[in-house]
């Protein structure tokens, strides 16, 4: 068993700032993380970074835009705490050696992006992420921090206790990838769930294959409510092909999308006659799958994003990397023609119910990055502001996971903040189909930290060692099930029979789970076996997604449906949450909070 | 694009005629041996009936130190149906989810941006993802790295790597920051260029495999890491000082001096960074650097 | 190589080292210096006869053109020495900074410089009184 | 990491070297060619000859250095090859002292040689 303060599960741009706060704090970390931290998908980011660094910006109006971008879903005192936090961090960045684009005079350049009211969105060219992905850990590097490179966390180590906020997580178990070794974690200051997106519930998706909703599965099944997890952004501009993403930057430094018949769509069809291009990613997926269903899309799939008037120039100083992409991924020069795109799952503004300072209700496990719901996002994402999300909340949890004093959060977690019971009515019994065997929280009448975590191992290992010697069938069938189950059906635009049907493909897809196998019996590097354990969480956070889906009634942000195509506020200004009981998920709803530091946010139509 | 597989229609077809007195988990058992016979039999078919036209044979490097029957390196040939745009990734994609679920690569971004997948293709380091089929001679030969040591199959061990790019101390660490919280420091548009290029390595390794003195020297830094060590020397943002202990760590016995301008790292590079170029310009500097001393 | 690193019996499994112009203009380059220096050292122990009176330096000077395989050796040399000058302009290029991207074509032009400049100097090797 | 730090010549002052005598040798290799093999016939060569180039000062000079150089050049060069090769400690050190000193025998043989050739000797 390995011993630290602090564990962070996941490596990406959320994992390693928790990590360097927890070091800041003085306290022993760990990163672990599946991926080598340089592969992670923060890397893939290409817009920017949001922060109100100029004069005449302020971060109130940074809040504003992001409460407003929420569709007033988000919590006031997470967007406060984020939008005042945010320039610190961006500075901090930059001290940090991170390589932004600048402006004459030497300092950071800002630009304009969907949905904000100043230019505050901060780059480095069209590859923000990787700069800073690669800033943070050579930062990670520098501090010494040790990290455990491609080892796979298989669950978390929680007390086993029926009220989920009386549970203590006391640390994690992970598989070692390349020795196929599977060893206890033991955390004394906490657990920091950072590992990321879980894109690959989708088939259609600008996600890394490595987003697989790990995180956010294994809290759910701890007892970690799950918040929101109907809200997928889906990312307007995204090469048909491969899903590979055009930046937002494209829009935002001019670009213009054209139909079919060369119209101007934004414009011609009244989709946003005051922002056009730069409106909110929902409304112009809305618009473009729109143009595509009346047939006056492209080859009956997609709409073209036009940059060549914008100059060469100007192209290759700011967006080379996107030539660099629709080049080789879909075979067309930008400053040639214009580029195919259409929408595809881009985010999760949904996740692991945590607080500002981002606890969940289970005493010592964190959430942080995309998987965690602060609620900072709310119905709908802005772009640039999952980054500085990353930053500013993996920070807090970091400080707090390794024992700084910090306000006590506003934000209520665990079923106890539970305003309303709902009710949903699935088509098929959702949930666990061998309830207890597998999942649940760990056990027994053992609240003796060590003998938790070697619970757990016990269990995993023994979880493991049945895939590996029973025979059955691949997991790569179910997990294509599920993906084009959701993207067939939990798509853009969502009506009851389609969502219904997804969680009866679902439900049947874990029946088939039931029979999986690993065939590869190697212990060397067994990505046979790592994806089918990612898959099983893959079916339970398509599973709440879906759920999510059919209970909300309403439009709101990202998630569109058919028989309610208004928002409704008096009814649904409030939180989906689903809590895993015992392999069942339970949902209830908890209150939005409107109430900021400055001002109580009154929800406003977004003329956007 | 996504690992998602084709849903295979037999799958889906009921099996009801199982005698009732089995135990459930036989009966599982059974349905489990009689779908895999199933697939087997598609797979076999389907490959068959490929037409040749539309196919790409991919010959993949197999190894695993504990199996047996892949002890000894061998290659494998794969059959899988071509269509525009495919990339290598791609191919291996579909390999592995349909013929043989325990072909091992790395991979996770599909965009070039995680340096995961850079692959022995055709004689030449190249990024799987990034590498269009259709560019490629078929049979398409698949091995791992050369000059690191194979984990298993596609798998190279990335540690030593990793080493010598933590060894050129690659952090930026300023001489001294501005005062003040939100005080930036500022750096000219074009020192940012003159560094844009440097910022751009994704730790592939590709460089590296690809470089004959590093194969023959192990402790030669390599070229990554010293296009790392560049990346911050000729960051105006450092100092003077930094730079100065920078010049030390590339100037030592297996770090500039090296290299032989091979250019082999320059041109597999996937990020098209400028690596030999890097390279000369440390050597001159730390030359200039030093003449200042004489 | 000692200093390698034994990577196993993997290593060479079917994995060749596949050769790029720059590499080849290394390999080259070494074995034209390797043999410069060689024949420097033999130069002046052939040229040390002076030490032993004028009669014998012209003597084992001529004597030596006097035999056609010198004369072969001697393009040889010419052809070893004109790649390495080409190529060592070539590096000095590179180290300035200069036609980076054009270092191969640059490689391959020092390779025709050299053929070309050897075989117009055959005749006036080859040629010239035999003795 | 620690064996990163070794007291190797740091710098590149031999480096350096290495390409300003190559600098040298280009034009001197170059005229000594041509000189000795396309004005005057190599097997033209005759003491008598020699001497009355050798005796000329400059022409004395450029061939002096032009042996130093080569030699520095050559001797050096072979052992940056024998470095990159990945020979270490004591073999490096004997192959370093023995190239040193072949390369001093033969600068001294050479200086010899040509002292003898212009009638110094
Ligand atoms: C293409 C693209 C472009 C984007 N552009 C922007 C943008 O311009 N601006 C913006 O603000 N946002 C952008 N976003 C969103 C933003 O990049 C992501 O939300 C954010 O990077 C997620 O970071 P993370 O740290 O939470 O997760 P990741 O960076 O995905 O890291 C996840 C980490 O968790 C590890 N992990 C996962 N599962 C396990 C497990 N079971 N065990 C151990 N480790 C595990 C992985 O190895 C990895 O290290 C973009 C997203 C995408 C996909
Ligand atoms: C005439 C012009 C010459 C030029 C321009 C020249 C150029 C160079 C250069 C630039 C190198 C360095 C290669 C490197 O380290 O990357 C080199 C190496 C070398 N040179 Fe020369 N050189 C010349 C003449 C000579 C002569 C006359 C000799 C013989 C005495 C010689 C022997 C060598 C040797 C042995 C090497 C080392 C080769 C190796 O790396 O193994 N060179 N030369
Ligand atoms: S320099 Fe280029 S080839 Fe080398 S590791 Fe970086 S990206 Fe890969
Ligand atoms: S291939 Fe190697 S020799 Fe130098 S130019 Fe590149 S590092
Ligand atoms: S899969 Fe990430 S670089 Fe190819």
């Amino acid at each position: 068993m390995y011993e630290h303060d602090v564990i962070v599960v996941g490596a990406g741009g959320a994992g390693l700032r928790a990590a360097i706060a927890a070091h800041e704090e003085g306290a022993d970390v760990a990163l672990v993380t599946k991926l080598h931290p340089v592969r992670s998908h923060t890397g893939a980011a290409e817009g920017g970074i949001n922060a109100a660094l100029q004069e005449g910006d302020s971060w109130d109006l940074h809040a504003y835009d992001t409460m407003k971008g929420s569709d007033y879903l988000g919590d006031a005192p997470a967007i406060d705490t984020f939008a005042k936090d945010a320039p610190e961090e961006v500075i901090q960045l930059e001290h940090w050696g991170m390589p932004f684009s600048r402006e004459e005079d030497g300092r950071v350049s800002q630009r304009p992006f969907g949905g904000l009211s100043y230019p505050r969105t901060t780059y480095a060219g069209a590859e923000t992420g990787h700069h800073l992905l690669h800033t943070m850990y050579e930062q990670a590097v520098k501090r010494g921090i040790e990290v455990y490179d491609e080892w796979y966390v298989t669950n978390v180590a929680v007390t086993d206790h029926d009220d989920p906020e009386k549970r203590e997580c006391h640390g994690c178990v992970a598989y070692d990838i390349k020795s196929g070794k599977i060893e206890g974690f033991r955390a004394n200051g906490g657990v920091i769930l950072a590992t990321g997106g879980l894109g690959q519930a989708f088939d259609h998706t600008t996600n890394a294959v490595a987003n697989t909703g790990d995180g956010c599965a294994i809290a759910y099944r701890a007892g970690a409510p799950m918040e929101d997890m109907e809200m997928i952004q889906f990312h307007p501009t995204t090469l048909p092909s491969t899903g590979v993403l055009i930046s937002e930057g494209v829009r935002g430094e001019g670009g213009i999308l054209y139909n079919d018949n060369e119209e101007r769509l934004m414009y011609e069809y009244g989709y946003a006659n005051n922002d056009g291009e730069l409106a909110s990613r929902d409304v112009v997926a809305r618009a473009e799958l729109t143009e595509v269903n009346a047939g006056r899309g492209i080859d009956d799939e997609y709409v073209h994003l036009d940059m060549r008037h914008l100059g060469e120039e100007r192209i290759i100083d700011r967006l080379e990397n996107i030539l660099h992409l629709a080049e080789d991924f879909e075979g067309v020069d930008g400053l040639d023609e214009p580029m195919p795109v259409k929408p595809g799952q881009h985010y999760a503004m949904g996740g692991v119910e945590c607080d500002e300072n981002g606890e969940t209700c289970i005493d010592g496990l964190y959430a942080a990055g995309e998987t965690a719901c602060v609620s900072l996002h709310g119905a709908n994402r802005l772009g640039g502001n999952a980054l500085p999300e990353l930053l500013v909340f993996g920070a807090r949890a970091g400080y707090h996971a390794a024992g700084r004093d910090m306000k006590t959060a506003e934000i209520q977690t665990g079923p106890s903040a539970e305003s309303e019971a709902g009710d949903v009515e699935p088509p098929v019994e959702p949930g666990a189909i061998d309830r207890g065997s597998e999942d649940v929280a760990a056990d027994g009448a053992a609240v003796e930290p060590t003998s938790v975590i070697e619970n757990t191992v016990a269990r995993e290992r023994e979880r493991i060692e049945t895939l590996l010697e029973r025979d059955g069938i691949n997991h790569a069938e179910v997990r294509a099930d599920v993906q084009e189950t959701m993207t067939d059906n939990v798509n853009v635009f969502r009506q009851e029979e389609g969502l219904k049907t997804a969680l009866r493909d679902i439900r049947e897809a874990r029946k088939e789970y039931q029979n999986v196998a690993v065939s590869d019996p190697s212990r060397t590097y067994n990505t046979d076996l790592i994806h089918t354990i990612e898959t099983r969480n893959l079916l339970d956070v398509a599973e709440a997604i879906t759920l999510g889906a059919l209970a909300r009634e309403e439009f709101r942000g990202a998630h569109w449906r058919a028989e309610f195509q208004e928002r409704r506020d008096e009814e649904w200004i409030k939180h989906t949450m689903l809590a895993w009981e015992d392999g069942t998920p339970r949902l209830y709803y908890k209150p939005v909070i409107l109430e900021g530091d400055e001002e109580t946010y009154e929800p406003k139509e977004r003329s956007y | 694009m996504s690992t998602q597989i084709e849903k295979q229609e037999t799958e889906t077809e009921e099996q009801e005629s199982e005698p009732a007195v089995e135990s459930p988990g036989e009966k599982r058992r059974e349905q489990k041996r009689q779908r895999q016979a199933e697939r087997e039999a598609q797979r076999e078919t389907e490959e068959a009936t490929l037409d040749d036209e539309e196919t790409v044979t991919l010959k993949v490097f197999r190894y695993d130190p504990e199996v047996e029957g892949k002890q000894e390196p061998r290659f494998d040939d794969f059959r899988v149906p071509f269509h525009k745009g495919m990339t290598v990734l791609d191919a291996l994609i579909y390999a592995r989810d349909r013929y043989d679920s325990s072909l091992t690569f790395r991979h996770s971004c599909r965009q070039a941006v995680c340096g995961s997948d850079a692959l022995f293709v055709n004689g030449r380091q190249r990024l799987g993802c990034k590498t269009q089929l259709s560019d490629l001679d078929g049979p398409v030969r698949i091995e791992p790295l050369p000059h690191q040591e194979v984990v298993k199959d596609l798998v190279v061990d990335m540690e030593h790597f990793y080493e010598q790019m933590h060894a050129v101390e690659p952090y930026f660490d300023a001489d001294e920051v501005p005062e003040g919280d939100l005080e930036e420091q500022r750096q000219s548009r074009e020192n940012r260029e003159k560094v844009k290029m440097s910022t751009r390595c994704i730790w592939c390794g590709a460089c590296m495999s690809s470089c004959n003195i590093a194969a023959g020297d192990n402790e030669y830094l390599g070229p990554a890491a010293i296009n790392k060590a560049y990346r911050f020397a000729m960051d105006e943002r450092e100092g003077e000082n930094r730079k100065q202990e920078r010049l030390r760590i590339i100037e030592q016995e297996h770090g500039v001096w090296r290299c032989q301008t091979q250019f082999s790292c320059t041109e597999v590079c996937p990020k098209d960074i400028p690596l030999t170029e890097h390279i000369q310009e440390l050597k001159r500097e730390s030359v200039k650097n030093n003449l200042k001393f004489w | 190589m000692s200093q390698s690193y034994n990577r196993g019996t993997v290593e060479d499994f079917g994995r060749w080292r596949e050769f790029s112009a720059g590499m080849w203009a290394w390999i080259f380059h070494k074995f034209t210096g390797w043999v410069l220096v060689g024949y420097l050292f033999t130069h002046i122990a052939v040229l040390s006869t002076s030490l032993g009176g004028a009669d014998l330096y012209t003597g084992t000077l001529q004597g030596l053109e006097a035999l056609l395989v010198v004369r072969f050796l001697e393009v040889g040399l010419l052809a070893v020495a004109v790649f390495h000058i080409l190529n060592g302009i070539r590096l000095l290029m590179v180290d300035l900074g200069v036609g980076l991207e054009s270092q191969d074509v640059s490689f391959y032009a020092s390779l025709v410089l050299t053929g070309a400049i050897v075989v117009a100097s055959i005749p006036t090797f080859l040629g010239g009184p035999l003795a | 990491m620690a064996e990163h730090y070794s007291s190797f010549e740091r710098g590149g002052r031999r480096w350096l070297w290495q390409r300003l005598t190559a600098v040298f040798l280009i034009g001197v290799l170059a005229f000594h060619f041509l000189l000795l093999h396309f004005a005057n016939h190599a097997a033209n060569i005759t003491f008598a000859g020699t001497q009355a180039r050798m005796s000329q000062i400059s022409y004395f000079a450029t061939m002096w250095l032009f042996l130093v150089t080569a030699t520095f050049h050559g001797v050096n060069g072979v052992y940056n090859a024998l470095v990159n090769q990945g020979i270490d400690g004591t073999q490096k050190n004997a192959v370093k002292w023995v190239l040193i000193a072949a390369g001093l025998l033969l600068i001294a043989q050479g200086t010899r040689v040509a002292l003898a050739m212009n009638g110094f000797l």
